[in-house]
């Protein structure tokens, strides 16, 4: 289980790799490249500035991981969240599970994403030519986040 | 009871403090009853942690409620929703 | 959107960063990668082959792919899947799917992996020490795409 | 009506044939009536096409059932169900 936070990029097909490459008992990753985009709500965006809680970060990205890893029978797992100063079409998230077989992992992929959406504490402030914004959270987030009560979906 | 308490995003900007020492009175012992307290600061303390505004709370770096218990070292955290991914 | 059903390996980061790169609209890319696992059904798997239909794969995969594109607003999506001499930890399939927000492109990814495992051309035969022995398929999988027959899942 | 019928992965090994050019007789005109006249060369067309095995039909690309009709020219294939990706 790999879990960064850093304002450098990341390089997918490492990251990726590095989760199958010596274990052959992996046939499926389903993976989640979240990407700057330049627009948001009807505003152009110009770029943007990741704020993040240094140590609760990291702890709340365990967290949601070891949750993910409790629910399904995973192999492995990365989680990179990059903070700083990033561009339209700069990736921002990468989360990364390898299963033995794919409906388990891309439904720990998603329940990972819903609940860092909802849970680390990551804050986006968007540059528009108007002066720069803090990003408001999104209900559909929390509405995202709470399907996972229940039990988990996801086949065989 | 001796806190540190951090401030993040807009909710640092708006009280223009990042963090701080507070030395808390006898009777304030929970996460509500802190920000309460300085809810009764004013001004944009009164504004931002005021009813209509979401912010949320973390005790020792765990999202926490209001009724989360306090304890002389902890850490507590005060920020927006995130928003983060 | 490119389909590809090719001998040689593929560039994971090259066909991922192809679909948001140029791309501003783009927030979220989910993609799935199927790998050469060196077990299966408890048999140790040294190897296998890949056969296919050519000119009806090529036309099942763009079917697929277009009524993933019917059903959520999507950016821009890559199939591409081998053939041939495969060996454990190749990467077997890659589908790609990028969006707006990450709801649609999970849901389109997992869409197209479901109904490809059902409906494209493609048999797999194993080497085990006993000898070869073609796959035989999985109820599961044929569960998983009447998953779909209702409505698309998927959060904004 | 002349037919192009194609055979895949087990099928194609079973029946000992990839790809053969069929002249049909009259009253053959759907995909089902072409299994079961091709059921009646017996052997191991009879066990392959018979009725505890699991296969599926394209005709001209496209998964078909055996209500499909046929047409001079059409190219059907056989096969296992697939186990792709």
């Amino acid at each position: 289980m790999k879990i960064a936070v850093q304002t450098e990029p990341f390089d997918l097909a490492a990251e990726v790799a590095a989760l199958h490459r010596d274990n052959p008992k992996v046939g499926a990753v389903a993976s989640f490249l979240g990407v700057t985009r330049d627009e948001n709500d009807g505003h152009a965006i110009q770029g943007m500035r990741l704020e993040h809680y240094p140590g609760m970060t990291e702890r709340a990205l365990r967290r949601i991981a070891e949750e993910a890893m409790a629910r399904w029978p995973l192999l492995d797992l990365t989680v990179i969240h990059r903070v700083g100063e990033l561009k339209p079409t700069d990736p921002i998230v990468l989360v990364a599970v390898a299963a033995a077989h794919r409906g388990d992992a891309f439904a720990a992929c998603e329940f990972i994403m819903d609940y860092l959406k909802t849970q680390a504490p990551f804050w986006k402030k968007e540059t528009t030519a108007a002066g720069s914004r803090w990003v408001e959270a999104r209900a559909a987030d929390d509405a995202a986040a709470a399907r996972w009560s229940d039990r988990p979906r996801g086949n065989g | 009871m001796r806190l540190r308490v951090l401030y993040f995003a807009r909710l640092r900007e708006a009280l223009g403090t990042a963090e701080e020492a507070l030395d808390l009175p006898d009777g304030i012992d929970t996460a509500g009853a802190l920000v309460e307290w300085l809810r009764r600061r004013g001004g944009a303390w009164a504004v931002e942690l005021g009813e209509g505004r979401a912010w949320r709370l973390a005790v020792n770096q765990d999202l926490a409620g209001p009724d989360n218990p306090l304890r002389d070292g902890d850490e507590v955290a005060l920020f927006p929703p995130v928003t983060g991914g």
